[in-house]
């Protein structure tokens, strides 16, 4: 019965997540094309995109791709399901450890529905970005837990209430170390330059979206729509104090999304290789002395 | 090269059934392929371990048509060979001609087409270093350097109607004087790139990530470059003091100072940074040019072109562009149109032949980038 | 030009469905990143800061699985125009075709040239063509324009003319690229002899014999 | 290295099979029989002349020869080398210069196919350029490309009838 | 007549057994099966403490009373024996069809055997049963695993040299107590040896230290993490199931009933703390956390399925041996809870990957393929125990692997849950690379007429994937027995009901994770259904730069990535000796192989002989101790 009760909810946050994303997709072109000295796309460009995708032919390779595709995007938006906005989440609960976890299944949806397109280049893709979140996930967690171990909650709405009460409060101050860790890692997280292997179209032909048509790639697109919503929030949720109203909320999503964008207008694609090795000594130093300053020993 | 445990060629490991190696097909419908142009690379893992040459896919039959069309029609045919960098190609087949008719060009011809020249080489290298930073997926230094050749090729415009095919270089000189200005307006847009340039160095040359990238992939020695028949930018990069336009000087050369910069160390990043240095030479020797340009006709009357006639006789010809070695070599039996042109490209010796030592061991990652650290243009491989 | 086929472009009736995504399409249309010919040196400034065609909501796409609009940019050789088919087959519909300049109408320059098709209307359906040689980035422009006016009024239906005229279509490209014989007179390599080939072996200098058979790959 | 010194040295080593004419502009000609041609390529090689930039052939119907030129030059002397030789029409072939030059395979290849001259010894000499090609090398003087195009490529060459005017509806 | 059932589940299979090896192929493994079936029967429908223990001293009276056969039901042996026995049920359901004509390894009598002193571990009372059946399994596993000649039988030394340097090391510590207490009963023996830990005694570490020995070479944790890579892995395939579900589990069932009774029951500040927890256990934590980086690492690397499977068992039992030295309620329940897990996810796994070698006879990943499409049964079972295994909601391993997270959080034991997310990120990279290599990408002309398994081969896995999703469901069904064995240690219960269970830091609902998750999955639906029409296109009609494959010789085996996979992370790992110690026990390996080899052709020839061989083996060592 309860969870009848969420269902509005549910159904709320899901078309909340997707249209937000979008509009940061679009916000973000658009950012770049100015950065870039043109007039880019409308902001509202990503939503033509994906409705134009949905409105075309696709092929398929067989009942694994549907089935990846979907899990995919069911996958982040159950994540969304737990991710705060303006403090609040549609299940009650905000455990890192779940959204941490349940991201994964959308990462797997899409590994194996591209996969079974039976193109190398999308398990070429795939391998890198799986190699990128070996690189960037200790990292993120190592911060994560310095939070946990200070706040002694691993639920993110408490870790967001802790934020509460001005910007002197957010952790952006008190974990100032760790913020610049977990802004290199969701640079890799979200997939842009230097860290945009995943894709890179100039080796791997655009790597995991490579077989993907129509509305599989509609799902794709909304899948990362979806993950912009999702990890910008939990940017905004960890570090910027979470926010007392949905424009501030998204104004600070927005914020966060611009800055890794500006990072990825001026910057090349490393190896991935050396995108790993990057991210673990930088963000993986940095990560390590703020847990262990704040753990203050092992 | 790397393989698996126990077996020593990639034969042995097919004969064994072992289904380790794959087939990418980089190019001709690939986002890194610069170009109508294939490579099929077979893979263990994301290691290239032997590549095949795909090419033709951009063959024209310059040379078949050439030997239909009258020697100065021909001109109209030739800047597609390159179509990034057009004018030598214009240039190296008119020196050829005008070899074999013996006539000289006007100095203020000749000054057009150095000028023409360098300018095409600027836009040409503003096109190689922007397909370098799109190949290393950094596409802001691409979408900006698209404006500065698309000032170039305003002036082009100016000077001889169109952008990009200009048909400028007739045998004898040039087709037409400069418009009013329009030196002026040369001197202003090399003001403008060089102020822009800095810019770009922040963005590209100085982008650790670039250089992280570029560092130690695909070195060559200097023995090696020109055994292997490398020129241009690629040879130079590896400490060879070599460039046409000063070892065998043509149209306004023998009177301009020219220097030749070298990078040195061989590598993609050597031959990135050597295309730079180029680009700085090539503004420099626009500025010298403009300094001083010299009053008097620019063609010499070699009569109605359309009924030229050329001696019976064979002349190479080449130019300096901002690949490499350009050169026709053309033959004519006396008639009205040639009898055979054969073209030299400088991609070649890359594309098609280095490729085999290079790519091989090489990651994945690395071939788009290798493509455009050798400035590989397709067309004049295939023509 | 006898046997230029001109197919008249019918107005379809459309629902106002297909009008409501007759309109996303339009306004987000994706080329294949796919240069056959020179016609691509004029697609950088016009993709690029200055003319900008992401404004449009075009962008290049890697692969045709994910493109609508697949670009003939020039001249197309026998051997481009079977990956072109290939790559046009594997787009998925609504897919619209722009021919860039004079070559893919009649051959321009090379309507001569022993390895160019002349009329590429006779293997793939064209929605739009920009003549030309080069087309400017404002032609260019221009032409997407047009295209997206045809794709609002439901008339860019390139697409349905090669299913429906399949036959037609793959009759004349068979022809093309799965040749068997000769077009003039057929040609016998005198060298495909071995015999032949391990005479002049023989025959060969000393000095130059040590360079036999070695791979420059190996 | 002026001309005549090089002239002399070439008369030491090939006598009167290479015969020297100097073009000007830094440009000398080289005639050499082809059993002769490869000693001499690898004699200039070895002597400071090592950028191939390429090899042209051109053919003679006339004379029922094909003339291959192989391009040298010396980064040292800056002199240009044409190096011709000749082989017969009907069966054109060369040894090949892959050995000295390893981008040489390359420019064979391409001559092979363009004019359907034979190289011995080289490893690779499968078409490169063209697609399905059946008919004598496009390059010889003998082959015609306009008769080529129209009978390849338009309806009426092929002897496809032209489509039926479309009369009903467009499928949808 | 339960008094008699205790020992008639271990003694009644090895006689069944010796009767099975007179039997036709098929009664064989359907005996075994029943055998499993009937012991997974009889133990579901008791609890612990219905069961009479059963004791029979020697009839040695020198050797004291204490010294005999003495079997107990406690609630600890209850809970590893149901969760056992349930998954020997279905791998055994297997074994049945696999072991067809071509496939039959002829081990189900020793098989028998193996179950039946298998429970005997569980079930002993006193250290001399436990030593007893503890050995005889490894000798059986050794014969099991080395049955065919060759590189298996070096595999079986493996296992056996490093058991059997963990038993003796077990014998010397019970009987340095019996020393004192003069009592091999292990109830009796714990207590004295809680007793010297509390007063500090020094003789205590060596005596805790040479038990530990014994459990963590069988537990395989760090450095004794090599063995289940070629003892796992050269198993007949569909014995590996057990040997990584259940078999491996002995070492952890003998840390548990050693460890916890000491280090739960020592008062306060007996144990120097490191912390805040006991220093052998801290040291226990970061050798788990260790072995599930290294285990985590070597998998990734490898190209052979089985092999990769025995890796991930290795990072496995790292989980369940940090969460076990959290030292806490939430720990050691997500340790038992953990383990339980594993013999499924685990189980499910061998058996997939057992069956597609069954179809295709290939286990290195890089000769498979695109098989989802031929064996779409097989492949969501994969599917399934990848998504727990890898600790993706909404199945059963998450709850785990969150209950253990939290274990740690309490503690604040954040390195080591560093490393344990270091690990479980890579779990998913070689999780997700198997399921590539294997059942995506293209299929290979020679797997074209693969079919499905047998419905009866279907069966065990059917029922694996419903307890994945069950307990993924609600943990409350693991939870509740595991709250029973914690009882039965004076231990707290965890909270939890059926469907929710609090943790340190946070508490989940995973009954809501799971209805969310399937409310996204249905929208997600509806989209897909709304867009566009979809056609199905061969598999090598696929994006290939324009060109067409079949011009350049191009067949699909040829079209697939999967061999050297994760090269990049080979290459930034490259530095690291991560063979190091596999290469140090290779060598003694080999000295073992010399040495042994005339045994080893004793061992090598036929089943029966070697049984018999096996039983005056067992009779010697059994003297060996009792003189």
């Amino acid at each position: 019965m309860r969870f009848l009760n969420m269902l509005p909810q549910l159904l709320g946050v899901s078309f909340l997540a997707m249209g937000l994303g979008l509009l940061l997709m679009g916000l973000g072109r658009q950012f770049t094309a100015r950065l870039q000295r043109r007039v880019g796309p409308p902001f509202y460009q990503a939503y033509l995109d994906v409705l134009k995708c949905f409105s075309k032919t696709s092929i398929t390779h067989g009942f694994v791709m549907d089935l990846g595709t979907i899990m995919s995007l069911a996958g982040l938006i159950a994540t969304a399901y737990y991710v705060p906005f303006v403090q609040w989440t549609p299940t009650g609960s905000g455990s890192l450890v779940i959204i941490l976890y349940l991201m994964t299944i959308g990462y797997l949806g899409m590994a194996m529905g591209v996969s079974a397109s039976g193109n190398p280049q999308a398990p070429l893709g795939i391998a890198r970005a799986l190699a990128l979140m070996f690189g960037y996930k200790v990292p993120l967690v190592m911060v994560i837990l310095a939070m946990i171990v200070v706040t002694g909650s691993s639920d993110l709405l408490a870790i967001a209430n802790a934020q509460q009460g001005g910007p002197s409060n957010w952790f952006l101050l008190k974990f100032p170390i760790g913020f610049v860790a977990v802004e290199i890692a969701f640079q890799a997280m979200i997939g842009e330059r230097p860290y945009d292997m995943m894709i890179a179209p100039a080796e791997i032909a655009s790597g995991p979206m490579v077989e993907l048509s129509g509305k599989y790639l509609g799902l794709a697109f909304l899948l990362h729509s979806v993950q912009l919503y999702v990890e910008t929030a939990l940017i905004v949720n960890l570090f910027l104090g979470g926010a007392a109203n949905p424009a501030t909320f998204f104004g600070k999503q927005v914020l966060v999304y611009l800055t890794s964008m500006a990072v990825n207008a001026v910057m090349a694609r490393y190896r991935i290789e050396q995108g790993i090795a990057h991210l673990w000594k930088w963000a993986g130093s940095l990560a390590f002395i703020q847990l262990l300053t704040t753990k203050g020993g092992f | 090269m790397y393989l698996p445990d126990g077996y020593t060629t990639l034969e042995k490991l097919r004969e064994a059934g072992e289904y380790a190696d794959y087939d990418l097909f980089f190019g001709p419908n690939h986002p890194g392929m610069h170009g109508n142009f294939g490579y099929v690379l077979t893979m263990i893992g994301t290691e290239v371990v032997r590549v095949r040459p795909n090419a033709g896919q951009l063959h024209r039959g310059f040379e078949k048509a050439m030997e239909n069309k009258a020697w100065a029609a021909n001109v109209s045919l030739i800047p597609r060979v390159c179509v990034p960098d057009p004018d030598p190609n214009e240039v190296a087949y008119c020196q050829a001609v005008e070899k074999l008719l013996g006539c000289e060009v006007p100095i203020r011809g000749r000054w057009m087409r150095s000028i023409t020249l360098e300018l095409s080489r600027l836009g040409s290298l503003y096109m190689g270093m922007g397909g370098l930073a799109g190949a290393l997926g950094h596409y802001s230094t691409m979408y900006l350097m698209m404006i500065e050749r698309d000032l170039i090729l305003d002036r082009f415009e100016a000077l001889t109607g169109a952008r990009v095919y200009h048909i400028y270089n007739v045998p004898g000189g040039v087709r037409n004087d400069a418009p009013e200005g329009w030196f002026d307006s040369v001197s202003r847009l090399l003001d403008h790139l060089e102020a822009q340039m800095p810019e770009y160095d922040r963005l590209l040359y100085e982008n650790h990530v670039v250089w992280d990238r570029l560092q130690g992939m695909a070195p060559i020695t200097a023995e090696e470059a020109m055994a292997s028949g490398v020129t241009g930018p690629a040879l130079r990069a590896t400490g060879v003091k070599a460039d046409i336009r000063v070892d065998a000087p043509y149209a306004a050369y023998p009177e301009i100072q020219v220097d030749i910069p070298t990078s040195g160390g061989g590598d993609a990043l050597a031959r990135a940074v050597q295309v730079r240095l180029d680009f700085a030479e090539s503004v420099r020797i626009l500025r010298r040019l403009l300094a001083r340009i010299p009053d008097g006709p620019v063609h010499a009357d070699l009569g109605n072109l359309a009924k030229l006639k050329v001696p019976a006789g064979d002349a190479y010809s080449k130019v300096e562009s901002s690949k490499g070695e350009f050169g026709y070599y053309v033959v004519s039996d006396g008639g009205e149109k040639p009898y055979r042109v054969s073209v030299r490209g400088p991609s070649l010796p890359a594309g098609l032949y280095l490729c085999h030592k290079h790519l091989p061991g090489m990651k994945i990652d690395d071939v788009a980038a290798w493509m455009a650290s050798f400035a590989i243009c397709p067309p004049d491989i295939d023509r | 030009m006898e046997d230029a086929v001109l197919f008249n472009l019918r107005d379809e009736r459309q629902s106002a469905w297909e009008s409501v995504l007759n309109y996303f399409r339009k306004r987000s249309m994706w080329m294949l990143y796919y240069c056959t010919g020179c016609g691509a040196i004029e697609l950088p400034p016009s993709m690029t800061s200055r003319y900008d065609m992401e404004r449009f909501g075009m962008g290049p796409m890697a692969t045709p699985r994910q493109a609508d609009l697949l670009l003939i940019t020039g001249y197309l050789s026998v051997k481009t125009l079977k990956r072109v088919i290939r790559s046009y087959e594997q787009m998925q519909e609504p897919k619209y075709v722009v021919g860039f300049g004079s070559c893919p109408i009649n051959g321009g320059i090379y309507w001569d040239a022993y390895p160019v098709i002349n009329h590429l209307e006779l293997f793939i359906p064209v929605d739009m063509s920009i003549a030309g040689c080069m087309p400017r980035p404002q032609a260019v422009l221009d032409a997407f324009q047009k295209l997206m006016d045809e794709i609002q009024a439901g008339k860019a239906v390139g697409y349905k003319r090669y299913r429906k005229h399949l036959d037609w279509y793959k009759r004349n490209q068979d022809a093309v690229l799965a040749r068997t014989e000769a077009v003039l007179e057929p040609w016998e390599d005198p060298f495909s002899d071995a015999a032949l080939v391990e005479s002049l072996w023989n025959d060969a200098p000393a000095e130059v014999k040590e360079m036999r058979e070695v791979r420059h790959d190996a | 290295m002026t001309p005549e010194r090089f002239s002399s040295q070439l008369a030491r080593f090939f006598g009167d099979d290479a015969r020297f004419t100097d073009k000007g502009g830094a440009q000398w000609e080289l005639r050499v029989p082809r059993d002769r041609c490869l000693p001499l390529l690898s004699f200039l090689r070895d002597h400071s002349f090592v950028h191939l930039a390429f090899i042209s052939a051109v053919d003679w119907p006339r004379d029922q020869e094909i003339e291959l030129v192989y391009h040298v030059w010396s980064y040292e002397h800056r002199v240009h080398v044409l190096v011709k030789t000749r082989t017969e029409r009907e069966k054109a072939w060369m040894f090949t210069a892959h050995r000295l030059w390893g981008q040489a395979q390359a420019y064979e290849q391409e001559i092979h196919e363009m004019m359907g001259v034979f190289f011995l010894g080289n490893p690779d000499l499968s078409p490169l350029f063209l697609h399905n090609w059946h008919d004598r090398p496009p390059l010889r003087k003998d082959f015609d490309p306009k008769a080529y195009s129209l009978k390849a490529y338009t309806l009426a060459g092929l002897g496809l009838a032209p489509e039926q005017k479309e009369d009903g509806d467009v499928p949808s | 007549m339960t008094k008699y059932l205790l020992p008639a589940l271990v003694i009644l299979p090895p006689v069944l057994g010796l009767l099975a090896a007179f039997l036709p192929r098929l009664l064989r493994w359907l005996l075994l099966f029943l055998t499993a079936l009937a012991t997974a029967t009889v133990l579901v429908a008791v609890r612990p403490g219905e069961m009479m223990p059963f004791s029979a001293a020697l009839p040695v009276d020198a050797l004291g009373p204490a010294l005999g056969l003495h079997l107990a039901l406690t609630p600890t042996a209850w809970f590893f024996l149901v969760m056992s026995s349930l998954a020997t049920a279905s791998f055994t359901l297997f074994s049945l069809v696999f072991n067809d004509e071509r496939h039959d390894s002829g081990i189900a009598p020793l098989y028998l055997a193996l179950l039946g002193f298998g429970s005997g571990v569980f079930l002993a009372a006193d250290w001399i049963t436990f030593f007893v059946c503890w050995e005889l399994a490894s000798v059986l596993t050794l014969i099991i695993v080395g049955h065919r000649r060759g590189h298996a039988f070096s595999a079986g030394l493996w296992y056996f040299a490093l058991s059997a340097l963990g038993s003796l090391s077990l014998l010397a510590g019970a009987w340095w107590i019996a020393l004192h207490n003069g009592s091999f009963r292990i109830d009796d023996s714990l207590v004295t040896l809680t007793g010297w830990v509390a007063s500090g005694r020094a003789a205590a570490w060596p005596v805790l230290g040479l038990f530990s020995l014994a459990f963590l070479t069988k537990a395989a944790l760090f450095p004794f993490h090599m063995w289940p890579a070629f003892a796992h892995a050269e198993a007949p395939d569909d014995f590996s199931p057990f040997l990584s579900g259940v078999l491996i589990k002995y070492g952890i069932y003998g840390l548990f009933v050693v460890w916890v009774p000491v280090f739960f029951h020592t008062p306060e500040g007996a144990v120097r703390t490191i912390s805040g927890i006991p220093w052998p256990l801290y040291i226990l934590g970061w050798v788990s956390a260790l072995t599930a980086v290294v285990g985590t690492l070597m998998a990734i690397f490898t190209n052979d399925a089985k092999r990769l499977l025995a890796w991930s068992t290795v990072a496995n039992l790292g989980y369940i041996g940090t969460a076990l030295s959290a030292h806490s309620v939430l720990g050691t329940a997500a340790a038992l809870f953990h383990l339980a897990n594993h013999m499924v996810f685990k189980g499910a796994m061998f058996t997939t990957v057992a069956a597609v070698k069954w179809r295709t006879g290939e286990r290195e990943m890089h000769r498979m393929g695109g098989l989802a499409l031929r064996m779409p049964l097989t492949f969501m079972t994969f599917l399934l125990a990848i998504i727990a295994a890898a600790g993706i909601p909404p199945m059963s391993g998450f709850a785990s692997k969150w209950m253990i997270f939290q274990a740690l959080f309490e503690k604040q034991l954040v390195f080591q849950a560093t490393a344990l997310f270091f690990a479980s990120t890579g779990a998913f990279l070689y999780l997700y690379r198997a399921l590539h290599s294997i059942f995506l990408g293209q299929l290979s002309t020679r797997h074209e007429h693969v079919r499905e398994v047998p419905f009866l081969m279907a069966l065990p896995m059917v029922a694996f994937m419903l307890a994945l999703m069950a307990v993924g469901f609600a943990p409350g069904l693991i939870l509740k027995p595991v709250n029973w064995v914690l009882a039965s240690h004076g231990l707290d219960a965890v909270r939890s009901n059926w469907t929710i269970v609090v943790g340190a830091t946070a508490h989940i609902d995973f009954a809501t994770l799971f209805g969310v998750f399937g409310f996204a999955a249905a929208l997600v639906f509806l989209f897909f259904v709304l867009g566009g029409r979809r056609t199905k296109v061969p598999m090598m009609d696929n994006y290939t730069s324009g060109e067409d494959p079949a011009d350049w010789g191009l067949t699909p085996e040829r079209y697939q990535y999967a061999y050297a996979f994760y090269q990049p992370i080979r290459v930034l790992f490259s530095r690291i000796p991560l063979g190091a110690t596999e290469a140090l026990f290779a060598r003694v390996a080999r000295a073992l192989v010399r040495t042994g080899s005339l045994v080893a052709d004793g061992f090598a020839s036929a089943a029966f002989s070697t049984w018999s061989i096996l039983l005056g083996a067992a009779l010697l060592i059994l003297f060996g101790v009792l003189s």
